[in-house]
């Protein structure tokens, strides 16, 4: 298990990046947790590696303009340990928390997980959740893309081959708002099996709007919009959540795997959104 | 040998240097070039733990880095824990409640609970347990070696 | 692994089956299909670089069709190897009008062997599904053009 | 002599000295041997399970720069023979496909280069023509007629077959009040060391030697059958194997092929070989245990005294079978009945083939398997006659009165008192506690269940076992097999500190420092003042086909054998002090660091004088005594002895207990377990380091808890491999253990010196039976009966739903 070789650029800026990319069809090497095991088992097999690792100035976490900032280099443990993410967007640390273990989160990135566009990973879920967006910057300039239209399947997004991911923002989450993340997946650590992002935005015990995302039960990321429309404009109580979670099934188109049948990939959208539209409610309710 | 770059680190406090190509895994420089034999390879994707070692001061996978990302950066292994003779308060907790087996994935535990312990004097044993779930063990079934960190944890020298 | 499904084109089954057999069309449509060279009438050599970004493989193989009844079904059967391992498909299609439409059958089983087999079974099924769709899509773009 | 000797050391929780060099990173693993020059190698591995090798064309690879030489199936085939296997028709097993592969991952060639990484690169340039072939994935498919048959010379897929009975039990099913019936599958999961295979080959073409490190555990079988693979004499290869030796749990007492692989792309390439079997390889390409499907019946009275077994076990050994198989389906018959008394068993064994992976011992080598169904046939028996499964269990243990008790099948258990120790689990548990919270549980619409499992835990396999894969008939005219021999040396140099040399080669079982406890209070010495070396290295350790670390044989044999050699020494010392005294030896005793006059201990002479004499002063010697102070033994479990020729043999030579209780609540809506209380009980004899012991213990509870829950070699329906990477193939993390209460007793063996015995398998023998009953047992309200492992939540799911929408359950089966 030793990766085929490959040109190595380690460009001190992002111009000189963006040049590279373009010029050798160079695939961004940032922390590299997704695409060095699959460079190691052979199944990636990049001609040309733009590594931005030495790029200063691109691991910022940030608030600005009422959204927290991401940039390309932030670290998935230093957006889990944020206290501005702690702060204005608990679901974002909480989300980030399940991805693999400390020390993959030590070195892989954010905005990383984002271009590698999993479905069953915990950031593009809950970035869908959070509406946050993903600029990418390429030679002839910027582009916003807003999470749900970056994915677009497997390990597949919106970037174009010229572009790379520079930052990922979402907004912050007035205060009240009830929020959670629930995974399952086999082991702590793993890809999930199911994973759900909740969001209540609450007005005198009224929830204005509901935001619902799931991972792990189709080829991207995706937004029950209909369960979401079960709930706004309610006052939330157990049997009206059960009713959102029932319908958050439809919008699930799940595969089989070794680990987890479709059928029951969609029970359990239906199981974890109960659960934690439940905690969003208690949380919302609660204060914290 | 096609486009070998030079690498110049600090390994354990000592600088140290070497010549690579780009593909070549940290882990691997670091057993092959650098002799450094103590940090181990269990699997090659990130999995296992066995090769972790601390990257500029975060515990990282060395098996998930090309050689070539080390250059300048400052490593620390299982070789530089010990102070001389003196083993590290986790090397003699690990001893003291047989936090080890075989010895395979010993590295792996011992650099994990180091920045563990470094971030988190006073762990809980579920943020010992969270923190070290990244490392596979085979022999030990993890309870001696949770219990190996919480003692460590609580010896004044760590 | 089994795929099963349908297609609705909005085009005369004549012309539908005629864009199942004619190899311009076809390498169109086939995702990642890089050439197709008819070597004996409906036996083609295929050389496809399939996957997602970042795990390309390139695969070549053959591809053939048989058991065709003209314009009502046929069997498509294709193999094809490379580094990532091999593919194996057998489809059978069953293409019947209605109305203004044709609506294609499909009854297909892909093998994958090798390393993909080994590394990537969480991805397999939905990949191949993908691809699956994406082949109908471009057929159907071919013929409305 | 030993008897004698007070354990100040032994029973310590001494601390290791092994960990002085791993836990600084000063160990020695077989991937730290750098050698001159040495190249490296890279196996290509077939991507079908089953197909011809029509045509290899490496003439690209060959010409890629850095590139040393290429070995493919041709050359194998032309430079060695086929592994030797104890079943009447052998597969033409070589360490490499010759002219069909199957199973996925088989190797086909091998690329010697100047890297890894180059190594590598040439696979890629390998062209091989592959003709596929129908595949057979499924243990119940594999003996049909119309299967797809592997070996052509075999003609069927059935490897080994036996029809065995012990006592009569046509009698005991026709005398039953009940008689109940199961199926059972068991999971194929594995060992998966940390480290993987390792070999490092060296071969002079003028001496005709090779010289292979490797990380095998023991010289045990595969020295001897490799040597008959590479057509050469055992003396003409030599092993070693380093100090260290990053687990084991059995993959590594398989013969694996590639010792034998590596030496020939050495010797063909004239290259020192250094190839690490990446994680992948491992995977897809090792060694796990057999899966194993298992139709068992139990006839009883309706008292529940089980009055006999009858049996169909199938295990599966893949692609190709190799030693110590077909030991899977035999090396359980000793305690067969397990812990109970049942005299009567009606068996038909078989040992068949499927495109999947190859086998070797994991970690409770195939008891896991037959416990698996004889535990669980227990829990359905006491349902079926509404008694309560420890009561069950209870009625029919073996006394401690009994022992040393002959079971059915020919396993003579030393000692154990079973109702003490499930007695000690009951209480720990507190059972009637969780009987009221269960009740309490199923009135609310919960699932909360209790598992037991009691098991008798074999330790130190004898050898003769393997023979009872042959009929009497056949045994009678074949050279027969028996023993469990290990072997120390032990020196004493002039100042009286003592050196131990010995080849148990362990993989982290601390061996090193339990030596040092044993010999230290066998002669009133510090564990300091002993070293110890603890290798393999075939040219200059003694040792006999049976020498290694597998079946937790260290306890038994090693400890008694260790003894055995300082027992020799003493009378040694004992000698040259009567002689150096000028006395009678009948006069003179050793004791406190001694030799002295029994009459008057105020004369003597101490152990450190003779020493110095012993070196020093030869010629102060007795005359007909050797030089020096040093003495051997190579010693062999008296009971190891060749199966009768009713089949019954003693299949191990000590016999340990376990019982584990497990209480469980299954979660309604998603399938998983949640683990209420888990106590797990042993006795395996005196313990000689508890320290150790509760680090075996808690390992192998693990490992089972793994195979249970989470890990599995899942294959489609093809034979490709699903769980090629640890992303997919799933060993549990500090994160999915929970808490786990230890209780012990002892019951010292009469067999061993120091009447201790295994115990780092016990666990896997137990758990995951009695996670299954346990989860039995809660879903038993929806009618749920668990006859099959891994207990995912998705497949827990699956059965509840089914079990609620009134459909029946699907049959287990591992076709993918």
């Amino acid at each position: 298990m030793k990766p085929c070789a490959f040109e190595y650029f380690a460009p001190g800026s992002v111009p000189e990046a963006l040049a590279l990319i373009q010029q050798h069809q160079g695939k961004i090497l940032a922390g590299g947790q997704s695409l060095i095991p699959l460079m190691n088992f052979r199944l990636g097999r990049p001609e040309v590696l733009v590594d931005i690792n030495r790029i200063p100035g691109l691991d910022y976490i940030r608030q600005h303009d009422g959204t927290l900032q991401i940039g390309a280099l932030a670290r998935e443990r230093d957006v889990e340990l944020s206290p501005l993410v702690r702060q204005h967007c608990p679901l974002l640390a909480e989300a980030v928390s399940h991805v693999g273990h400390s020390t993959i989160r030590n070195r892989g990135t954010f905005c990383g997980s984002i271009a590698h566009a999993d479905p069953s990973a915990e950031i593009p879920c809950a970035m869908c959740a959070l509406e946050g967006t993903i600029k990418a910057v390429s030679p002839t300039g910027e582009t916003v893309f807003t999470a749900e239209e970056f994915f677009l399947t497997y390990l597949t997004t919106a970037l174009e081959a010229d572009q790379m991911v520079i930052e990922a923002s979402v907004p912050l989450l007035p205060p009240g708002t009830g929020w959670s993340f629930v995974e399952m997946s086999r082991r702590s650590g793993d890809f999930a099996i199911v994973a759900v992002a909740t969001l209540l935005f609450m007005e005198k015990g009224v929830c204005t709007a509901a935001r619902i995302a799931l991972a792990g039960v189709a080829s991207t990321p995706v937004r029950a919009r209909d369960a979401e429309a079960v709930l706004a404009g309610q006052t939330p109580t157990p049997d009206l959540i059960a009713q959102a979670a029932a319908v958050v099934v439809d919008a699930t188109d799940p595969e089989s795997d070794y680990h987890a049948s479709a059928d029951y990939r969609r029970d359990m959208s239906r199981v974890l959104s109960q659960r934690s539209l439940t905690e969003a409610l208690a949380r919302a309710q609660g204060g914290n | 040998m096609a486009d070998r770059r030079l690498i110049k680190l600090t390994v354990n406090g000592v600088a140290c240097e070497g010549y690579a190509e780009p593909r070549k895994l940290l882990v691997d420089f670091m057993r092959d070039d650098l002799e450094l034999m103590g940090t181990h390879v269990g699997c090659e994707h990130g999995v296992c733990g066995a090769c972790t070692i601390l990257f500029n001061g975060k515990a990282a996978r060395s098996c998930l880095m090309f050689a070539v990302q080390a250059d300048g950066a400052e490593i620390m292994t299982i070789e530089g824990l010990a102070r001389g003779n003196q083993l590290h308060p986790l090397q003699k907790a690990f001893r003291e409640n047989h936090g080890l087996q075989c010895g395979f994935c010993t590295p792996g535990m011992l650099m994990t609970s180091y920045e563990l312990l470094q971030e988190n004097p006073q762990p809980t044993e579920r943020e010992v347990r969270q923190s070290i779930a990244g490392v596979l063990c085979r022999c030990t079934g993890y309870k001696q070696i949770v219990d190996s960190v919480l003692a460590a944890a609580s010896d004044p020298n760590k | 692994m089994k795929l099963e499904g349908k297609y609705k084109f909005a085009a005369p089954q004549q012309k539908v089956w005629e864009a199942f057999t004619t190899p311009a069309i076809l390498k169109q449509a086939i995702p990642g299909c890089e050439s197709l060279t008819e070597y004996e009438p409906q036996k083609y050599d295929a050389l496809l670089k399939i996957g997602i970004p970042g795990v390309k493989g390139t695969y070549s193989g053959k591809f053939e069709i048989v058991d065709a009844q003209p314009p009502n079904q046929c069997r498509m059967i294709g193999e094809g190897s490379g580094t990532p391992g091999f593919l194996k498909t057998e489809t059978a299609i069953q293409l019947t009008t209605e109305g203004a439409h044709t609506v294609v059958n499909y009854q297909g089983d892909i093998q994958v062997g090798g390393l993909i087999a080994g590394i990537g079974q969480r991805m397999i099924g939905g990949i191949a599904k993908m691809m699956l769709n994406q082949f109908f899509k471009q057929m159907s773009q071919a013929l409305e053009s | 002599m030993s008897e004698q000797n007070a354990k100040k050391w032994v029973g310590q929780s001494y601390k290791r000295r092994e960990d002085l060099r791993l836990l600084v990173g000063r160990g020695k693993f077989v991937d730290d041997i750098k050698l001159p020059n040495m190249k490296y190698a890279a196996i290509l591995r077939s991507p079908y399970a089953h197909a011809w090798i029509r045509g290899i064309d490496t003439s690209a690879a060959e010409k890629l720069p850095g590139v040393r030489g290429v070995l493919t199936g041709t050359d194998v085939a032309a430079m060695s023979k086929p592994f030797p296997v104890g079943v009447p028709i052998p597969p033409k097993y070589y360490s490499c496909a010759i002219d069909k592969v199957r199973f996925v991952g088989e190797p086909v060639a091998v690329i010697v280069a100047d890297t890894r990484y180059i190594a590598e690169d040439a696979l890629d340039l390998i062209q091989v023509e592959y003709e596929p072939l129908p595949v057979v994935m499924d243990i119940a498919e594999a003996i049909k007629p119309e299967a797809p048959i592997l070996h052509e010379n075999i003609g069927s897929n059935i490897y080994s077959r036996r029809f065995i009975k012990y006592g009569d039990p046509d009698k005991a099913f026709a005398e039953a009040d009940v008689i109940v019936k199961g199926r059972f599958l068991f999971p194929k999961y594995g060992s998966t060391p940390m480290e993987t295979y390792a070999v490092v080959a060296t071969y002079n073409p003028h001496t005709e030697e090779y010289v292979i490190h490797n990380n095998f555990q023991g010289p045990f079988v595969n020295h001897a059958l490799t040597s008959i693979a590479l057509g050469i004499p055992e003396n003409k290869m030599r092993w070693i194997v380093p100090t260290d030796i990053g687990g084991g749990f059995g993959t590594k007492t398989g013969v694996y092929p590639y010792i034998a692989l590596i030496a020939l792309a050495a010797r063909k390439t004239n290259q020192t070989v250094k190839w690490i079997e990446d994680r992948r390889e491992h995977l897809l390409a090792s060694a796990t245990q057999t899966d194993r499907l298992t139709y068992m019946e139990f006839a009883a009275k309706k008292d529940g005294t089980i009055l006999g077994i009858r049996d169909q076990a199938i295990d599966n050994c893949g692609g190709y079978i190799r030693a110590p198989e077909p030991g899977c389906a035999y090396r359980s018959n000793g305690n067969h009945t397990g812990a109970y008394q049942i005299d009567h068993c009606d068996r038909d064994v078989m040992v068949v083939g499927t495109n999947k992976c190859l086998t070797a011992p994991n970690r409770g080598y195939t008891c896991q398997e037959l416990y698996f169904s004889t535990e669980r046939m227990v829990d359905i028996l006491a349902d079926k006659l509404g008694m309560d499964p420890a009561e069950i269990r209870f009625k029919n243990f073996i006394q401690p009165g009994q022992m040393p008790y002959t079971a059915a099948g020919g396993g003579i258990y030393d000692s154990g008192d079973y109702p003490k120790a499930f007695q000690l689990a009951l209480d720990m548990v507190d059972y009637k506690k969780w009987r009221a919270e269960q009740k309490k549980a199923r009135a609310e619409g919960r699932y909360i269940g209790i598992g037991f499992a009691t098991v008798v835990d074999p330790s130190v396999t004898n050898i003769a076992y393997v023979t009872t894969a042959l009929t009497p008939e056949e045994r009678k005219v074949s050279h027969p097999k028996s023993g469990s021999g290990e072997s120390f040396l032990i020196k004493m140099d002039p100042l009286g500190k003592v050196h131990i040399i010995a080849c148990t080669n362990p993989q982290g079982q601390g061996h090193e420092t339990v030596i040092s406890q044993i010999v230290a209070d066998a002669l009133g010495l510090h564990p300091e003042e002993v070293s110890v070396s603890d290798v393999v290295d075939t040219y200059d350790r003694v040792f006999t086909i049976t020498t290694g670390s597998y079946s937790s044989r260290f306890a038994s044999v090693g400890t008694t054998a260790l003894l055995t050699a300082v027992d020799r020494l003493k009378v040694k010392i004992v000698k040259i002090g009567a002689h150096l005294l000028q006395v009678n030896i009948d006069d003179v005793e050793l004791a406190e660091g001694k030799v002295r006059l029994k009459a008057n201990p105020k004369k003597g002479i101490s152990i450190k004088q003779i020493a110095g004499t012993a070196h020093w002063d030869q010629a102060a010697l007795p005359l007909d005594m050797d030089a020096g102070l040093s003495a051997s033994a190579l010693w062999s479990m008296p009971t190891s002895k060749p199966p009768d020729e009713l089949d019954r043999v003693d299949s191990s030579n000590t016999y340990g207990f376990a019982c584990e209780i497990i209480v469980v609540e299954i979660d309604a809506n998603t399938g998983e377990i949640k683990f209420h209380k888990w106590v797990s009980v042993h006795d395996a004899g005196t313990i000689l380091n508890p320290m150790i012991v509760e680090g075996q213990v808690m390992g192998g509870i693990t490992h089972a808890f793994g195979g249970a829950l989470y890990e599995e070699f899942a294959y489609d329906e093809n034979g490709q491999c699903l769980t090629a990477s640890f992303q997919d193939y799933l060993c549990p993390t500090a994160m999915e253990l929970p808490a786990i209460e230890l209780g012990h007793i002892e019951s010292p063996s009469p067999f061993t010196a120091l009447g201790s015995k295994g115990i780092g398998e016990a666990s896997c023998m137990s758990v995951p039976v009695a996670i299954g009953n346990a989860v039995a047992d809660a879903l038993k309200p929806l009618g749920i009966e668990i006859n099959e492992l891994p207990l995912t939540p998705n497949k827990i799911w699956h059965m509840m739903q089914k079990a609620k929408a009134g459909l029946p359950q699907a049959e287990a089966a591992n076709r993918g």
